[in-house]
């Protein structure tokens, strides 16, 4: 049996396969965290909108430190900054903006997916505070919902599942995961295989997978830079 | 990105037989009256129209009911001062209408772009509107469900309009059409000018560009009220 | 039997004797029409913000004929104009005020008002083009809703009444009605009369009313400028 | 008419032991800290407060918090950089906590502004939030019920304010505050420059004055998140 750690992807390949995909001319919600990172890797001649709960359409990067407006943040808190065509608007708006379907994407963390499409990524379930913020209306607000996530836990136990067993987020909502070893969609008939690296078998895959791996013609070769 | 389209007709192809339109306005204030004679041009039949009124004079909605392209009429105040066109179909039952209290309307449009399938109101509570509707008492008092309003194509006149389709409007001129703009599948938007990106404050921008499709500038736009006034007509 | 149109009060009397109850610092949305006759008699010293359906608030009176700009117009699609600090808003918020109980009076016509405060203003039941307008908001919203109406109608018949005959549009909501013949409160016991015209006996008025008037203290002289 | 209070005390004298008061704000952007300050030296008692968060550090709503002045918070996500004054009441059993996703945390106070007592939402449904809730299907998909979120007082900040109550925001800091402005029996705002009526331009007010009781204007306001950075204390 393969060690996966040796071979996975980090978070920033991961963030830079997700990227990858960004479709030109669409509206986006990066969750806060590793899902963040994704805007990094926005390929050049995309024109990609990112959307940002707490009422920021269109900004742009981080400002350089030391030069934060605390008044301009992502729903991560972290600093932002204006770009030609930036809007703001305030809270309901931009849930409106989410529940209403007006987002193409919304690219989240996640501690579990099921291969119904269920997502689990606000409560470990161990009690102290819980907190949930705009997850649960994200979950149903975007045209996809993609995650981003380790294939396995830190503990090596599988976070693609049959079904979750964390408190859920949403029922049936994720379409695409990325993970550090895989690429795969979610269909009617569950988790489709779509990309993996090359240095993991189907089998040793399936193993750290925790419900079964289809596939719909060819499984393309899963690549990252290197040097992320 | 941007969302400028080339003409009026290309934004109003989008408009097909048998499609639920929202058309901004309240009155003559807000009324995109090109982008209207251009959807006159392009002919689509079997329509259901949402907006606060049901036309006036012979321009604007009273030209396409007088054109037969209107099935049905979702409004809250079909009567102007010639309302002759609706009122002629109504009364010959050649023109369905969904009679809503306008704050309704408001919120039933304004709850289709938000995500919100229903939502409870006490207006019309007691009265023939609300026959057949569901009711409930919240904190002792009656209010009757409502449910949202979506279109296939929404319509409407901004005054500034970006090419990410930030918008904003002019004076009472804005009255339902953010609303509509956010309940459209696709938003159509005439523009008295039409600037660059960032030329709108990000402060002042009143309709943030996701909820906008396409936008084409119409310079010096016509007003149904003056219009109505020279007694015009359309085509 | 007295002839009440020898005695009666005009719609501009009725509109000036409305307007003295105005209260400084208040919110108040006057019904299209007749109503809107309320604000030419605002007392000097009171400043009254009013609210018009169409996404006004705080406008001031008519331009000039040849001055309007029919982009700033009222609910009745009259020209307004613009006073230091008006405000304009979308549909929604402007019925969020309504409808959310922020505005102090609503001031509107009726074709027939009950004792129990019900009021019919929308349809005259007779067929024809129905139209409602936000009327059926207008009388959930605002904390007093009060009437401004001839004491009876055209042909003579009364329209304060045991319970309206006309389709409602709204249910238990009026408050005070200013009629051409006296001005009333509506209590749990129904119309409280409060003033009426020198000129007409409480017989007389009874006589015209078709609901019992109840009387709690003393009934003072309705008066208005005789030049309106 | 002339909105203007004298002090931030005069403001925060209108709330009592036991009200429930919204506290604009996302994290750091749009904390009225020198209201909620205020309010901490008149000091209520048993307040349920409503904000997204639920304190940071030592200053804001985490002194509030520790002075053990709130009973129950209603917030979607009560953690941050320093969360220790909220967390270690919570798990004593000390405050209670109503969770609330954060889009249905936002359309549930501007529901209490705009005089809808519920609505229905896709958030939470088929997760424990959603527990006990009403649910319907509309259009092939459920959809749970919530409840309209009032306020006796609201407390925010702003940018501009008028005396009439006409306020402006700053950027990414107007968040809860135009909704809670809405929802609040009283709103009082602490406004960072008060200008005269008819200096905010008609068309960029983004709360009008009808939903305010009181500004006071406090230039130069003071920053959470800068503050927690220094490791502020209040008092």
């Amino acid at each position: 049996m393969i060690d996966v750690t040796e071979i996975k992807l980090t978070n920033t390949q991961i963030a830079w396969r997700a990227a990858q995909d960004l479709q030109d001319g669409s509206y986006v919600n990066l969750g806060i965290g590793f899902p963040e990172m994704v805007a990094a890797f926005q390929p050049d001649g995309r024109d990609v909108i990112y959307h940002t709960e707490n009422g920021v359409l269109g900004f742009g990067k981080a400002p350089p430190p030391g030069e934060e407006d605390w008044d301009l943040i992502n729903a991560g808190k972290r600093a932002v900054t204006l770009k030609p065509g930036t809007a703001f608007f305030h809270h309901a708006d931009s849930f409106a903006m989410v529940r209403g379907g007006h987002l193409d994407l919304a690219i989240l963390g996640a501690y579990q997916v099921a291969q119904n499409g269920d997502i689990a990524n606000w409560s470990t379930g161990r009690g102290g505070v819980p907190a949930v913020g705009g997850a649960m209306d994200l979950v149903h607000g975007a045209k996809t919902i993609a995650v981003v996530t380790d294939h396995v836990t830190k503990k090596g136990e599988p976070k693609l599942l049959k079904a979750c067993t964390l408190p859920l987020t949403g029922a049936g909502c994720v379409k695409r995961v990325y993970t550090s070893l895989a690429v795969l969609d979610i269909s009617e008939v569950g988790f489709v295989l779509r990309e993996k690296l090359a240095t993991i078998s189907m089998d040793d895959l399936q193993a750290v997978t925790g419900a079964e791996l289809h596939a719909e013609g060819e499984v393309i070769e899963l690549n990252a830079p290197g040097d992320l | 990105m941007d969302k400028t389209l080339s003409s009026l007709s290309e934004a109003v192809a989008h408009v097909k037989d048998g499609m639920t339109v929202m058309i901004g306005g309240f009155g003559g204030s807000g009324a995109p009256i090109e982008m209207i004679h251009a959807l006159i041009d392009h002919r689509p039949k079997n329509l259901t129209v949402v907006n606060n009124n049901a036309g006036n004079g012979h321009v604007g909605i009273a030209a396409m009911i007088e054109q037969g392209m209107i099935a049905k009429m979702i409004c809250s105040f079909p009567r102007s001062a010639d309302p002759r066109a609706f009122t002629e179909l109504y009364l010959a039952g050649k023109i369905e209408l969904e009679l809503v209290p306008q704050g309704t309307l408001a919120e039933r449009i304004r709850a289709g772009g938000a995500g919100i399938p229903a939502f409870y109101t006490p207006s019309s509570v007691g009265t023939e509107l609300a026959e057949g509707k569901p009711s409930e008492e919240f904190e002792g008092k009656i209010y009757i469900r409502e449910n949202w309003l979506k279109a296939d194509v929404s319509l409407i006149k901004a005054e500034l309009g970006d090419p990410l389709g930030n918008l904003t409007y002019r004076m009472a001129a804005r009255n339902f059409s953010p609303l509509m703009a956010m309940a459209g599948q696709k938003t159509f938007v005439q523009v008295t000018k039409a600037v660059s990106a960032g030329e709108i404050n990000p402060e002042h921008v009143t309709t943030p560009g996701i909820f906008v499709d396409g936008i084409v500038e119409v310079s010096a736009p016509q007003q149904e009220e003056a219009l109505n006034r020279v007694k015009a007509a359309y085509p």
